[in-house]
Parts: structure tokens; C-alpha cells; sequence
């Protein structure tokens, strides 16, 4: 087991430096300039080519790649001019590794950019994946037991209404009606647990979580509906039966433990790739978490932010995956890794 | 100076203008709900409380030297940069456009004709630290501007100024951090004192204008600069100071600054609210849906985001929200650029005929009517100094079709003339607009191709081969005078066009006319601004002649405030957005 | 994954399943001597709601189909603005205060423009549905080739195609959508494609399907793993059958059901995805009308103009949910033992 | 043995007795008959074997016995009546009551029936705690007893073992195990060998065989394989096609079987008494649709002997005489059957 999770790191970790690179490659080698993004207006060819040697794109793309990598490993310092440090070493930014880079539009290092919006999206994604968890597996388990009835039609059926809609326009529906046209719940805004405690955190976070959560809700209505009755299909629990249990201990301890192992896993990925941020209800709600980073990086054409949440967004699928083949090895005693 | 309704790319930075935008009831050109946007709902507030300002779109600069945002640039001046010279609190039309003494005794003396400007600092001004206010500071921040590689995305207009020697069309001198030929700097930029002394190469009539409208000029603390870090760093020298950080994209707090003093302050700012909290990134709609609902916090908040179009009704359905709303001039303007490298283009007749037939009515109802912009007869903002309607655009607002066809039948180009109308695109509003441009245009016989840029807009069109045979553009003055409008945008020396293969500069329809360019040079070298604003009209009516521009539309800005909010004003001295001079929350 | 390729998941989980034998039922017996297909149609037919959604489908599908056809001989008009049923004091909402809802208009006119709304959707419907199809099937074509190369070879290629396959769907693809937009739509119009939004539409169709197939790759080796194990297969490699043979004549039939519920599933994904990344600012742009751009225009009509902020979002919906019960239907039709 | 089963089931004596049994299912393609009119009496310490090919019925018919039907769309008619009381009748608290400690079930492929996220000791300790009350201590104790009394080596490990770590024999013996745990009067076995190799297999039936002694239960074993039930059975009990077809005594059905799909399944099973090793025969055609049954005697059109025509097999309905001490399901006459059984079979077999 131990042996086969250090494998599964080494390996996610070689899959992190070739999406690294290929990442690096889509954006870095592309016919766009990234210097012409530098400069404001007046800008001129010589000012560009100023602010191209000053942020190091003159160079090859691999050598920029390299550079990188150092980074990531050693550290960085920005700008990389040895004049300029030499006469004015407190405007050289320090970037300690794991140094994602710099971002000359955010005047700031790409990993403190990220470690800034990271709590906003982890927050927004906990109390989502809380949610839909709590009431997509209720939804699927009361589908299931009422199998054909109009409970399970109603339910299944609204869920997937709701999911046909696109996310930004029930997350704006919900925002504009509920809490500003109608006042039901406060005008939703991020308050870190430091700023204002749990409550307005909690407060905050109820709209877009909810938002996020109905995306996943007709999922796993959907999903712990067919788990549960597929489990509830299995010869074990006619053993169950047979053994004189009662229904609700045979669909608490054995119908439910068959039927949740699935939904651990695909909920673990879901949340895996929420946590690197969700960039529609984040954009929606102005939640400044990694998802909006990343629209507002991407929309100015600021790389280097753009390749760092794109790396960190596949570190944590990459490291859901790992987790989640974990943790099906603990809940499933069957399952043993070589 | 280019500006854009639409947020695109960092090319489109928008600028300041200072126009005597009618901010309210007095300048001209407003309606407004309960009449007029200069005042709120008291008359004088009262300290205390705190002021929200609702945004969108993110500062990307609190550096002074590197803001080149009009909304930035008024929100640093009222609320912690100071600068020699500020434009005043409070006052309207014409008055609001004229500098007063700030952090100097006075507004400033010129010599040579323009060439030297001396300020004199006043007593007892000082840091957020305590420390006094140095002409060693004054210096400091001015030489900053010349650190291109580091301080980037400001205005450079001290490059082309300031009296220093250059090497490869910029100065030798490259700022404070490398400190080459740092002895030139020296010589242009003097202290004696409390009085700094600045040397031009050329004169400078209005340079006090440019430092009430540009934070380029404002004092910086050497041992406070962290070059680029420093970018959302705030060192105060005005009335609040920064609490915290400044997060991009979520905005900032400010509180009191207790090392200011008001008796310094002649401008008028009254520093009513305990706080003013900045939050960016928010949509219009959602910022104008929350005014609109006046609940909360939200009642003490102000915005520079326009009621949606979509919106309208909701306001004008609602007396007590129609109160609250206000309808002025902007200092911007919208317009169309023939590109004279396109061969269709070429032809007067063509060019002409275009501007026939263009429907600035529709234009206008897809920007959202009558309370988002108004027709435009010049590339001028009527409130400008020396304005006057281009003779030149005879056509009704909705534009002639006939006239329009006729020109195209002399032109003798087949018909349909294809044309590809290249703009910055990529909102439904600027989209809407084109594609109503578009049907009044293919109504007249062209064949009309829309050619949304979405991610950069001015360095496309910056690049003289660009195919394409019309293009939009907007534009805000830098500091009020016509000086900053027709000059920067189609003199050809200046800009290059004919002689740089890679850039047109600002002159992005690559028009070039030696009258044109004789007259700029000698409204440039003028005695008096009466006979520059003459020699700008004349060149202007030789534009339209030319064609070189159709104009379309004045941007209006309908903003909302909530009911809490007192001392509501918007004006030419705050850029024509809300002025956190005088805002307060009502106790 | 991420909130606009929702779907994606949720089908694959279960189009694995599909096909998979059953074992002993005694109902089976009872209707012996029919092919699966004719199984299949025959609960289709008994399955009320999918020949419900298969009707809506195939309504959807003839008036994409017409709607250009439509705008052209003038029944349809979604372009010529109508100032007069507008009003320029109100923003440009429709006079009536309401949304313009007319005989002509039957679902009112856009605010702003004065354009027909059902035409815009209409037509809107065309381009929404053209973008969904065609990144289907590069999605499907491209998953089919990678499963099928890596399930058939094995060995080294089977590896390095699972890695691929690894990394495509670590990738965060809202955003690599959205950030490489810029500088592929520039690659794209460079290689001939008219600039804007025929570029635009290409962007979203080949990337939707560049980081779409994995996912049907996975599926397809899954598939063939398991077939290729049977002996229908082990037979036809017995008779000395080329390797191209085995694909095509004998795996493609046993892999078109999966690929068919697959299919029918990713679809509506890929419509909400259009509309997703349109209120990102990417894809195709006003004036040619997507169900994306119009609903990313008409959420700014929440309060002022109910009818106009609905119908573009009723109609995806519409669509989407016709779609996903149409994949559900098929994949209950096709595979007994999934439970609806 | 005077009659297979006497016309009361209450005053019978016996510890089950079953009469007129009918278990339906509505699909869509038609009411699925899985057991159409089944009648037996099972006394205690009597073992039935239920021997027939899988869609006979049996299966259901031991599912049925234990309620599992309850609460599926499966409709289940006539009587069961266990101790006395019609299993039925009861309400279904009462019933769950009894499943496990009066009637065990033991299933036929324990890696399945096993949940394999439990390990095996969970999982008995669970089925004896449920019908008793008694600390976790106490009735880990007693399955370890049970562990070691079903034969399986150092039982104090292996409780805390997951189902997939015992081979197939000793998962089966921990089934059995949990069907002994509560010492029910009555245990249904339902192919409890099938899934194991054969010398496994004769392991496993001797442990039952030892076991119902010790405990003194009654058991039912279901089967396809005669075989099986060969040693084990007091009485056995043929299905075809949800009914009952031939029951006699075990000797009986081996040495005097009358019916011709008994004959047939006797010739399929390969005997180690054989004289001669015959070929094994199968038994051509397939099972029969329980929706539409074949008309007249359900068997007819895989039977051998349907051709003559004065039996009129495909019409006329044969019956299952239960007050016959060896009831027989065919319309060849007794002594026929006999002489048919004598001649044809018992040599090929015997």
C-alpha cells in the first residue's frame, strides 16, 4: 500500500511537470505576444520591447520553461535583471519556491495570488460539496425506496429541470430575485472566518454554494438512486433479509455502505476539481476565488497566473485521484494495491 | 487617450477627461431624476459612517505614476494622494475645471513662455507617518515615470517633456532604480527648498491641468518605493489611508489618515465618512440592481457603473428610485475611423457616403437610448473648450440612405461596396451597436462584415497593414483642452503613420495630411488659448472634410446612489464620476 | 470536473454499464428469439417519456434544419431591427411594457434591437445546435479512435493513450477554454477560417472536442477490453483476420450502442456549454444569435423584461433536458438491467 | 410416508407444510408464473430435496417460504404454514422475527451473499445478536464456536476476516455457520454446492448431514444436480416449469422414478455406481415459458413419449395427485411408467 502510494505521487508528479510543460507551451509559444499586454496605452515598439526583456519573453520558450522549473524548485526573483537589482534590490520581488512565477498585471507573485483566492474557493466548494451531498444522497435514497412512485418522479424529475439550466443563469436568478429583489437572504459576500467569524462566512456562502450545489444535485439524486437500488438488487442483502434484519438496518449498514463506496469516489474527483475553483458561480456571485482569478487572468492575457491555476487546478484532480484510489482501498476491504 | 466603454483589453485604457461635463444641473446637457446630479439628497452631510463605491471593473494601479484611469485618478485625489494642484470640491461647470492650489502655496508659476513651472510646497502637509512632505518627494515621484521598464501602464507625457536628453526615441535618463544619466534628471528638476523648479524642452501651457488630472506628478516617498510591488501599495498624503491590503479584484478599505490636516487643504475636501470601502469586480447589472434596492449597506453607496439599459423602466417606473438617479455629459466620445491604408477606403466618395449613411439613432437605442449617449457632431466632446459641431456631417442622426446611395453610384465602386467594420466587440451592447450600424450601412448598398475584437483591440488596429476599412473608436481627453483630442489623434508626424511600419500610433485610420499637421504645429506654438482652440477648429473642419472620422455619439452617464448617501456629486473635477470629496453618509 | 461539463461525468459512469450480459432473468425468456435492437425498440416504444423527449428532439432537429431556410425566404427574421416597437426612452424595452408579445412576435422582441425574439431563438438553435453536433462527433470519433488503438494494441500504446488520457482530464478545461481562446482563435483564422465568429465557432467546436474525448476513449477501451476477450473476436483473429478487419467489422457493431447513449448524452452538455462559455465572453458573437449569446443577453433583462429573460433560457433548457432523457431512454432501451 | 401430503397442513404434523403455493410476477411482457400450485409437507428432522433446472420455480419457492417476496411486485398465493401458523398470514415484523432463527437460509454462492465490506464475524455476530439479546463479547464467543464447530480452522482469526479472504469452501461453511447460529428448526439450502469444486462440495454436504443431526433441524436443499440430494434427502420433490412434477421418497425417485424429465435428469447425472459407463444424455429443448406455457402437460414438447397419440399430451392436463404417495405429473399410465423406467432406463443407468 505505502509503496503504492508513492508510486501514484511519483507518477501524478511526472504528470504535473508534462502538463507543466504543455501548458507552458500552449500559452508561452503561441503566435500572441504576451509584452504587448504590459503596456498601456502610448505604448510604444520600444516600450514593448523594453517590458519583453524585462519580463523575460525575449528568451526561448524553453529556456523561459526552464526557468520555470527553477522556480518551482529553488525559487525566483522578478524582474530577473541583475542591473536592477544590483541599484535597486527592494523592487526585486522575492518569489520562494514553489514559485509559480510573477504576474505583471497583479504586481504580485503568482503563488501569493493563488494563496490569497484559495480559501474563497475551498470555502465555497466545502459548503457546496456539503449540500449536494447531503441532499443529492437523501434525494437518491428516498427516489430509490419510493422506486416508481411520484415522490421518485417529482424528485428526479425537478432535479434535472433545475440541471437544465445553464449555471450562471440560476446562480444570477438566485442572486437578482432572492437576495435582491426580494431581500430573503443577505446580498451575498465572501467574509473570511478572521474577518467576521462563522456566521457571515456561512451567511455568504449560502447563495453560490447553493448555485454550485445544484449543478451537482440531480447527479447524485441520480447516482445514489441507481447505487442504492442496484445494491439493493445484491444477493447480500437478501442475506440480510434473511437473517431477520430489520429494513432500516439493512438500508442503513448494508445497503447504504455498498452504495456510498461509488459515490465516495466520484464525489472525491467532483470536489477535487471544484477545489481549484468554480469560475462561472465565483464570476457570478464576485467571489474572488480561484475561478474568478483565473477568468480575470485569462481575459487579460496575465500567463503567468494563467499556467499557475491551471497547474494547481490539475494538482488537485490529480491529487483527488490519488486520494480517492485511497480511500477505496480503506472502505473496500476487497480492493489492495501492489 | 483612448478610451473604451467596453472593458477589453489593457490597451483600452480609459482616461481621464475633464470637461465641464455638466456634472449636474448647472453645466448643461443633464436631466437626471429629481433634476440634478450635483447634489444628493442633504445638502451638507455630517462625519461619520462609511461609504461604499461599487465597481466593476478593477484598479489596476494605486501606484500615482502608473494610474491612467479617470475614475482611478479622481478616487486617489479625494481620498490620499495630493497633488501640487487638484481640481476643487464642489464647484461646477468651468470652475470645477480649474486647478487650485493643493499641496502648493499656489498654482504654480511659468517662465520662458511656458517652459519652466516653479511650486512652492505649503507648510504642514505630511505622510500618513508623520513625516513632512519634501520638494525631495515631489522629484522622487516624478522621476519614477521614467523607470519605463518598471513603472509601467501610466501616462508618459513627462518623456516627451521634461528637458533631458534622448537615445532611440526615449530618454536617457531611465528613472530612479537604474539612475542612467541621473545628472540630467537633476539638471531638469531642480529644489531649492520647498520650491521645485521643472525645465521643458518645449512650452507647457497647461501643465498645472495635467497634474489636477494625472497623478503622474504627485510626491512619492523614495524609501516607500518597491518598484512594481509597490503597485497597490498606498502611502497616503490625503485624508484617508489604506487599511490592510488592497486585494485586485475585491477592492480595499480606507479610514482615516489622523497625520492630515485639514487646515492644509484649500480644495475643499470635506473627509465626511469614517470609511469608504472599494469593492470591484461586481457586474452593472447587479450593482444597479442593488441601488435600485437600497437596502443595507447599499444605501450608503455609490458606483461609475451606468444603469443598464435594461434597467431604465425599473428606475423611471420608481419615483423614489428616479430621485436618487443622475444624468450627465461623460467625457467621452464615440466615433468611426475610415482606414485610409484600405483601398476602398481611398475614395472620398466612399468615405463619404459611409458617413451618410450611418444611423447614429440606432447606433445610440443598441447602446440604450437616450440616457446612454447622444448624437455627436464632432469628434470633440461638446463640453471641450473650442468646440464647435463639424460642419462637415450634414446627415440626419438616423442617417440619408438616398444621399448615402447617390454618393456611392458617383464613387464608381460596384456595388455592394464590401467593407469590414472592425470594433472592440464581445458584450451584447457593443455587438448590438455594431450590427445596428451595420444594417444602416447595407441599407445604402455596402456590404458589411462585422469584425468583433474581443481580447485586444487598439494594438490590432494600432498595426497599419490590419485589413480591415472601418474602425471604432472612443476617446476621453487627458486633461480639458481640445489639445488632448484631434492633435494626438491624427497628426501623422507625431504618430508616425507613413514612416514606423509597425505602428500608427494613436492615428489608427493611418490619416495623413500635411494641412492638418502645419495647423496642430501652430495651435502647439500658439500665444493664447483662443487662438490654439481657432487653429484646432479649423484642423477639424479639415477633417471632416476628409472624412478622417464620422462622428457618432457623447457616452452619458446615468448613475444610480443610495438613499443614505449625502453630498452626492459628479463633476469635471472628479472626471465625471461620484466625487469622494464631498460624498458622505447620512448619520 | 467543472461546472459547464457536468453531464459528462454522470454519462460515462453509466454507459459503462451498458450492455452488460443478464444473467438469468426470467422475464428474458419469455421474449427469446428477438435481436437486441428489436428488444431495445420494443421498450422504447412502451417508454412513454423518451418517445415524448424523442419528439421534442426531432422537432428541435427539423426547425434547426429550417430556420435558416426560414430567415432566408423571410418567414424568419432574425436580423432586421424594429426601432418602432421599441422605446428608446426606456432603455429600448418593447412599447407594449411587456415583451413585445405580438402576432408577428409571438415570443416578443429583443429589447434594445427590436428583433424578433422567436426568429433569434430559432435561429439561435441552429448555431447552438450546429456547435454541440459537430464538437460531438469529434468528441465521439476522436474517443472511439484513441479507445479502440489503445484497447485493441495494448502494450506501450495502450500506456502512453492512458496517460493522455490522464492528463487531458486533469486539466482544468473550463478554464483552458477560456485562456487559450485568444491565441487559438488567432491560429485558427490563420489557417484560413474567416476571422470572428466562423473562427470563433471552429475555437469552440475543436476544443470542446479536444478535451471531450477521454472520456469516450476510456469507455471505448473499456469495451473493447472486455469484448476483445470474447470469442467472436478470438475467432476472427483465429481465421487470420487483419487487424483492421477486427475493428471495424466486428468490435464497431458491438460498440455503437455505448457510443450512441455516449453520444446522445454529450450533447446537451455541449449546449450548455456553448451557452457556460458565451457568458464567459467566448464563442460566437451578436449579430448570428446562439442560445448562449441570447441568454447571456437576456439575464441582464431579469427585472425589466420577464418573457425576454425566460424564453432563451426555456429554450436550452428545453433542449438540454430532451436531450439528456432522450440519452437515458437509450440507455435503458438498450441496457435492461440499468434502472430508470 | 402413506400420502406426499395430507389434505390439512395445520393438523399434518408437519414442521412445513405447503399447499397450493403461487408465486406471479407482472412484467411487462405478461404475468410470469414462477411457481404455479405447489404442495408439500416437510416434517422435522426430514430433509426435502427440490431438485430441477434453473426457471423451475425452485428457488422462489424457498424465497417464498422465508417471505423475501414481500414488499416486490411478486404476488404470493396459498399456504405456508410453519409451526402451525400460515407464514402468509403474519404480519411482517413477526415473520422477520422468524427469518433467521427459526427458518435459515443458506444461499448458493456465499461470495455474493456474503457482503464483501464486512468481515465474516460482522456479520454472524450481527445474525445472532439480532434474535438475541446479548453482549457483542458474548455472541463473538459463540460465533467462533460456531466458526469452529462448521469446521473452520482457528476461528479466532478468521472472524475478523473479509468474505474474499476464505476460499470458496470456507465461505460456504461460514454461511452455513450463520444459518446454525440461532439453531433454527428449519434450514433451506438453496444449491448450496454449485459454486464449489466437487471435492468440496461432499465436505459441505457432510457437514450439513452431521450438523442436522446435532441440531435436529429440518432441511430443505434445492438443486438441478440429483446427485446432490442423493445421500442427503429423505424425500425428493421434481419441478419443471414452476411445478411440481414427481415427489416420492428418495429411494424412490432414484430406483423407481416414473416421470420421464426425472428419467432425463437421472440420465444426465453421472454415477460412479454405474455397471457400465453409459453416455450422459441431456435433455434436449428448453425450459418452458412461464408466461405461456405449453399446452396440456407442460413437459410434452421435450418429452420423448408425447407422440403417442392415445395420451394426447399436447391437450389434456395431467395432475399432481398429492394424497399418491408418489405423486407423479404425466399422463402415461403408472404401470407404463414402471415398465418404461425398468427397461429403458434403469439398465442405460444402473
Amino acid at each position: 500500500m505505502f509503496a503504492y502510494v508513492v508510486r501514484r505521487i511519483f507518477v501524478g508528479a511526472i504528470m504535473l511537470v508534462v502538463m507543466s510543460l504543455v501548458t507552458y507551451l500552449l500559452f508561452f509559444a503561441a503566435p500572441s505576444d504576451p509584452a504587448r499586454f504590459t503596456c498601456g496605452k502610448n505604448c510604444s515598439p520600444e516600450l514593448i520591447e523594453q517590458n519583453r526583456k524585462a519580463l523575460g519573453y525575449d528568451k526561448p520558450v524553453f529556456v523561459q520553461y526552464g526557468q520555470f522549473l527553477k522556480g518551482v524548485f529553488v525559487g525566483r526573483e522578478f524582474p530577473d535583471d541583475p542591473e536592477l537589482k544590483k541599484s535597486a534590490p527592494e523592487t526585486i520581488a522575492e518569489c520562494p519556491a514553489p514559485c509559480l512565477g510573477y504576474s505583471p498585471l497583479q504586481s504580485d507573485t503568482v503563488s501569493s495570488l493563488i494563496a490569497t483566492a484559495a480559501p474563497v474557493s475551498i470555502s465555497l466548494a466545502l459548503a457546496a460539496f456539503i449540500l449536494w451531498m447531503v441532499l443529492g444522497i437523501s434525494g437518491g435514497v428516498i427516489a430509490a425506496l419510493y422506486k416508481g412512485r411520484l415522490i421518485d418522479r417529482a424528485l428526479v424529475g425537478s432535479a434535472l429541470i433545475v440541471y437544465s439550466f445553464p449555471t450562471f443563469f440560476i446562480g444570477l436568478s438566485l442572486y437578482i430575485f432572492v437576495a435582491i429583489k426580494w431581500q430573503l437572504t443577505p446580498i451575498p459576500v465572501y467574509t473570511s472566518i478572521s474577518d467576521g467569524g462563522i456566521g457571515p462566512w456561512l451567511y455568504g456562502l449560502f447563495l453560490p454554494s447553493l448555485t454550485l450545489a445544484l449543478i451537482y444535485i440531480a447527479g447524485y439524486i441520480r447516482l445514489t438512486r441507481a447505487f442504492v437500488l442496484e445494491s439493493m438488487g445484491e444477493d447480500y442483502i437478501r442475506t440480510a433479509r434473511a437473517k431477520g434484519l430489520t429494513q432500516r438496518r439493512i438500508l442503513g449498514k448494508h445497503t447504504m455502505r455498498a452504495a456510498l463506496t461509488p459515490i465516495a469516489t466520484v464525489a472525491g474527483l467532483d470536489l477535487g476539481g471544484l477545489l481549484a475553483g468554480a469560475i462561472i458561480t465565483e464570476t457570478v456571485f464576485n467571489y474572488n476565488g480561484l475561478g474568478k482569478l483565473a477568468v480575470q487572468a485569462a481575459t487579460t492575457y496575465d500567463l503567468p497566473t494563467t499556467v499557475g491555476i491551471v497547474i494547481v487546478a490539475a494538482t488537485f484532480i490529480i491529487t483527488a485521484n490519488i486520494v480517492v484510489d485511497v480511500l477505496y482501498a480503506v472502505i473496500d476491504p476487497r480492493v489492495k494495491y501492489s | 487617450m483612448t478610451i473604451s466603454r467596453r472593458t477589453t483589453a489593457l490597451a483600452v485604457l480609459a482616461v481621464t477627461s475633464v470637461l465641464s461635463v455638466a456634472a449636474c444641473g448647472g453645466g448643461g446637457g443633464t436631466t437626471g431624476g429629481s433634476g440634478n446630479g450635483s447634489t444628493g439628497s442633504a445638502a451638507a452631510g455630517s462625519k461619520g459612517g462609511t461609504v461604499f463605491w461599487l465597481t466593476k471593473r478593477p484598479a489596476e494601479h494605486l501606484d500615482p505614476q502608473r494610474t491612467y484611469i479617470g475614475r482611478d485618478l479622481s478616487i486617489e485625489n479625494r481620498l490620499f494622494y495630493r497633488d501640487l494642484v487638484s481640481f476643487p470640491v464642489g464647484k461646477q461647470g468651468e470652475e470645477a475645471t480649474k486647478p487650485v492650489a493643493d499641496l502648493a502655496t499656489d498654482t504654480g508659476q511659468s517662465s520662458e513662455g511656458g517652459k519652466v513651472w516653479k511650486f512652492t510646497l505649503r507648510d504642514g502637509v505630511k505622510w500618513q507617518d508623520g513625516k513632512d512632505i519634501t520638494c525631495e518627494d515631489l522629484k522622487y515621484g516624478f522621476s519614477r515615470g521614467f523607470a519605463t521598464d518598471v513603472i509601467t501602464g501610466g501616462p508618459n507625457y513627462q518623456l516627451g517633456y521634461l528637458d533631458v536628453p534622448n537615445k532611440d526615441g526615449l530618454p536617457t535618463y531611465n528613472g530612479p532604480y537604474k539612475k542612467a544619466a541621473q545628472a540630467d534628471f537633476d539638471k531638469a528638476v531642480t529644489c531649492e527648498g520647498k520650491t521645485i523648479t521643472y525645465h521643458f524642452n518645449k512650452p507647457w501651457a497647461d501643465f498645472p491641468l495635467a497634474i489636477a488630472s494625472l497623478r503622474s506628478f504627485s510626491p512619492y516617498r523614495a524609501d516607500q518605493d518597491k518598484g512594481d510591488k509597490s503597485n497597490y501599495a498606498v502611502f497616503s498624503s490625503g485624508p484617508y489611508m489604506l487599511q490592510g491590503t488592497w486585494q485586485k479584484g475585491k477592492g480595499g478599505t480606507f479610514v482615516r489618515n489622523t497625520n492630515y490636516d485639514p487646515k492644509t487643504d484649500q480644495t475643499g475636501r470635506k473627509a465626511l465618512p469614517d470609511k469608504v470601502v472599494i469593492t470591484e469586480g461586481l457586474t452593472n447589472e447587479i450593482i444597479n440592481q442593488r441601488l435600485i434596492a437600497d437596502s443595507g449597506e447599499d444605501k450608503f453607496a455609490v458606483t461609475d457603473r451606468a444603469i443598464p439599459g435594461s434597467m431604465y423602466s425599473q428606475v423611471d417606473s420608481n419615483p423614489t428610485v428616479k430621485d436618487r438617479s443622475t444624468l450627465v455629459n461623460s467625457p467621452f466620445t464615440d466615433y468611426l475611423l475610415p482606414n485610409f491604408n484600405s483601398d476602398v477606403m481611398k475614395n472620398p466618395k466612399v468615405r463619404q457616403a459611409l458617413a451618410m449613411a450611418t444611423d447614429k439613432t440606432a447606433y445610440i437605442t443598441a447602446l440604450g437610448g437616450d440616457k446612454a449617449a447622444t448624437p455627436s457632431k464632432s469628434i470633440v466632446n461638446p463640453e471641450l473648450p473650442g468646440y464647435q459641431p463639424n460642419p462637415a456631417f450634414t446627415a440626419p442622426d438616423s442617417g440619408d440612405t438616398a444621399a448615402a446611395k447617390k454618393l456611392l453610384e458617383e464613387a464608381g465602386v460596384p456595388l455592394p461596396v464590401k467593407i469590414k467594420y472592425t470594433y472592440s466587440g464581445g458584450t451584447p451592447t457593443s455587438d448590438n451597436s455594431a450590427a445596428a450600424l451595420k444594417q444602416g450601412w447595407d441599407k445604402a448598398g455596402f456590404s458589411t462584415t462585422l469584425d468583433p475584437l474581443t481580447d485586444t483591440y487598439y494594438d490590432v488596429i494600432q498595426n497599419p497593414n490590419t485589413k480591415s476599412d472601418v474602425y471604432w473608436g472612443g476617446w476621453g481627453a487627458d486633461w480639458p483642452s481640445a489639445a488632448t483630442v484631434t492633435a494626438p489623434l491624427f497628426d501623422s508626424v507625431l504618430n508616425g503613420v507613413g514612416t514606423n511600419p509597425k505602428s500608427n500610433g494613436q492615428d489608427y485610420g493611418n490619416y495623413a495630411s500635411d494641412t492638418v499637421n502645419k495647423l496642430f504645429n501652430q495651435a502647439r506654438n500658439a500665444a493664447t488659448t483662443d487662438e490654439a482652440n481657432s487653429l484646432y477648429q479649423q484642423a477639424d473642419v479639415q477633417l471632416g472634410k476628409d472624412t478622417a472620422y464620422i462622428p457618432l455619439s457623447v457616452t452619458k452617464f446615468y448613475y444610480l446612489h443610495g438613499s443614505g448617501v449625502t453630498g452626492y456629486a459628479q463633476s469635471a473635477a472628479s472626471n465625471g464620476y461620484p466625487d469622494l470629496g464631498s460624498i458622505g453618509a447620512k448619520q | 470536473m467543472s461546472e459547464i461539463k457536468r453531464d459528462v461525468e454522470f454519462g460515462a459512469g453509466t454507459a459503462q454499464e451498458t450492455l452488460a450480459p443478464e444473467p438469468g432473468a426470467t422475464q428474458e425468456k419469455a421474449i427469446t428469439g428477438r435481436t437486441p435492437w428489436q428488444l431495445a425498440r420494443a421498450r422504447l416504444r412502451r417508454d412513454k417519456i423518451t418517445m415524448v423527449v424523442l419528439a421534442v428532439v426531432a422537432l428541435a432537429i427539423v426547425l434547426a434544419i429550417l430556420a435558416p431556410i426560414l430567415s432566408i425566404i423571410g418567414v424568419l427574421d432574425p436580423e432586421t431591427f424594429h426601432p418602432e416597437l421599441i422605446d428608446g426612452n426606456t432603455g429600448g424595452l418593447p412599447l407594449d411594457g411587456g415583451g413585445g408579445l405580438s402576432l408577428q412576435h409571438p415570443l416578443g422582441v429583443e429589447p434594445g434591437t427590436g428583433r424578433d425574439v422567436l426568429s433569434r431563438i430559432a435561429l439561435g438553435m441552429t448555431f447552438s445546435m450546429t456547435v454541440a453536433l459537430s464538437a460531438t462527433l469529434i468528441t465521439v470519433v476522436l474517443g472511439t479512435v484513441m479507445g479502440l488503438v489503445a484497447g485493441l494494441l495494448g502494450g506501450k500504446t495502450d500506456f502512453f493513450i492512458s496517460r493522455i488520457i490522464d492528463m487531458v482530464l486533469s486539466f482544468p478545461v473550463t478554464l483552458m477554454l477560456l485562456a487559450l481562446s485568444g491565441m487559438f482563435i488567432d491560429i485558427i483564422t490563420k489557417a484560413g477560417v474567416p476571422a470572428g465568429n466562423p473562427s470563433n465557432g471552429a475555437y469552440i467546436v475543436l476544443v470542446l472536442g479536444l478535451f471531450g474525448w477521454p472520456t469516450i476513449a476510456r469507455i471505448i477501451r473499456g469495451q473493447v477490453l472486455s469484448l476483445r476477450e470474447r470469442e467472436f473476436i478470438e475467432a476472427a483473429r483465429s481465421l487470420g483476420a487483419s487487424n483492421r478487419r477486427i475493428y471495424f467489422k466486428e468490435l464497431l457493431p458491438n460498440l455503437w450502442a455505448p457510443l450512441l447513449v455516449y453520444g446522445t448524452l454529450v450533447m446537451p452538455a455541449y449546449i450548455s456549454a456553448e451557452a457556460a462559455l458565451s457568458f464567459l465572453g467566448v464563442g460566437i458573437k451578436p449579430p448570428t444569435p446562439t442560445l448562449g449569446n441570447l441568454l447571456t443577453y437576456s439575464v441582464n433583462y431579469a427585472a425589466a423584461d420577464v418573457t425576454f429573460f425566460l424564453f432563451p433560457a426555456i429554450a436550452i433548457a428545453i433542449l438540454v433536458l430532451s436531450f439528456n432523457l432522450m440519452g437515458d431512454g437509450l440507455r435503458d432501451a438498450l441496457d435492461p438491467k440499468a434502472d430508470r | 410416508m402413506s400420502t406426499w401430503a395430507s389434505a390439512d397442513p395445520v393438523s399434518s404434523g408437519a414442521l412445513l407444510a405447503v399447499r397450493d403455493l403461487k408465486v406471479t410476477f407482472p412484467t411487462e411482457d405478461g404475468l410470469v408464473k414462477a411457481v404455479d400450485g405447489l404442495t408439500f409437507d416437510l416434517r422435522a428432522g426430514e430433509t426435502l430435496g427440490i431438485v430441477g433446472e434453473s426457471g423451475s420455480g425452485k428457488s422462489v419457492t424457498s424465497q417464498a417460504i422465508m417471505g423475501l417476496h414481500r414488499g416486490s411486485r411478486a404476488k404470493v398465493e396459498g399456504q405456508i404454514v410453519f409451526d402451525g401458523r400460515d407464514l402468509l398470514k403474519i404480519v411482517d415484523d413477526d415473520l422477520r422475527r422468524m427469518r433467521g432463527r427459526d427458518i435459515a437460509m443458506i444461499f448458493q454462492d456465499p461470495l455474493s451473499a456474503l457482503h464483501p465490506y464486512y468481515t465474516v464475524g460482522n456479520q454472524i455476530v450481527e445474525a445472532y445478536r439480532i434474535h438475541n439479546d446479548v453482549s457483542k463479547a458474548a455472541a463473538r464467543a459463540h460465533v467462533i464456536d460456531m466458526l469452529d464447530r462448521v469446521g473452520i480452522p482457528n476461528p479466532q482469526k478468521r472472524i475478523d476476516q473479509y468474505p474474499h479472504e476464505f476460499s470458496g469452501g470456507m465461505r460456504q461453511r461460514a454461511m452455513i455457520a450463520m444459518a446454525l447460529v440461532n439453531s433454527p428448526r428449519l434450514i433451506i439450502a438453496d444449491e448450496p454446492t454449485t459454486a464449489l469444486d466437487v471435492t468440496v462440495q461432499a465436505q459441505i454436504l457432510n457437514l450439513l448431514v452431521d450438523l442436522q443431526k446435532e441440531f435436529g433441524s429440518s432441511i430443505i436443499i434445492i438443486t438441478h444436480d440429483l446427485g446432490v440430494v442423493a445421500e442427503l434427502a429423505d424425500n425428493i420433490m421434481v419441478m419443471y416449469g414452476g411445478k411440481a412434477v414427481e415427489g416420492s421418497s428418495a429411494d424412490e425417485i432414484f430406483y423407481e422414478a416414473e416421470h420421464p424429465y426425472t428419467w432425463g435428469l437421472l440420465q444426465s447425472m453421472p454415477r460412479i455406481d454405474a455397471v457400465k459407463q453409459a453416455r450422459l444424455q441431456p435433455i434436449a429443448g428448453n425450459p418452458p415459458s412461464l408466461i405461456n406455457p405449453p399446452s396440456g402437460c407442460a413437459f410434452h414438447p421435450r418429452c420423448a413419449f408425447r407422440d403417442d397419440e392415445r395420451l394426447g399430451c399436447s391437450s389434456v392436463v395431467p395432475r399432481f395427485e398429492i394424497s399418491d404417495e408418489h405423486p407423479t405429473r404425466c399422463l402415461i399410465p403408472q404401470a407404463e411408467r414402471r415398465a418404461i423406467f425398468q427397461t429403458q432406463i434403469e439398465t442405460r443407468t444402473a
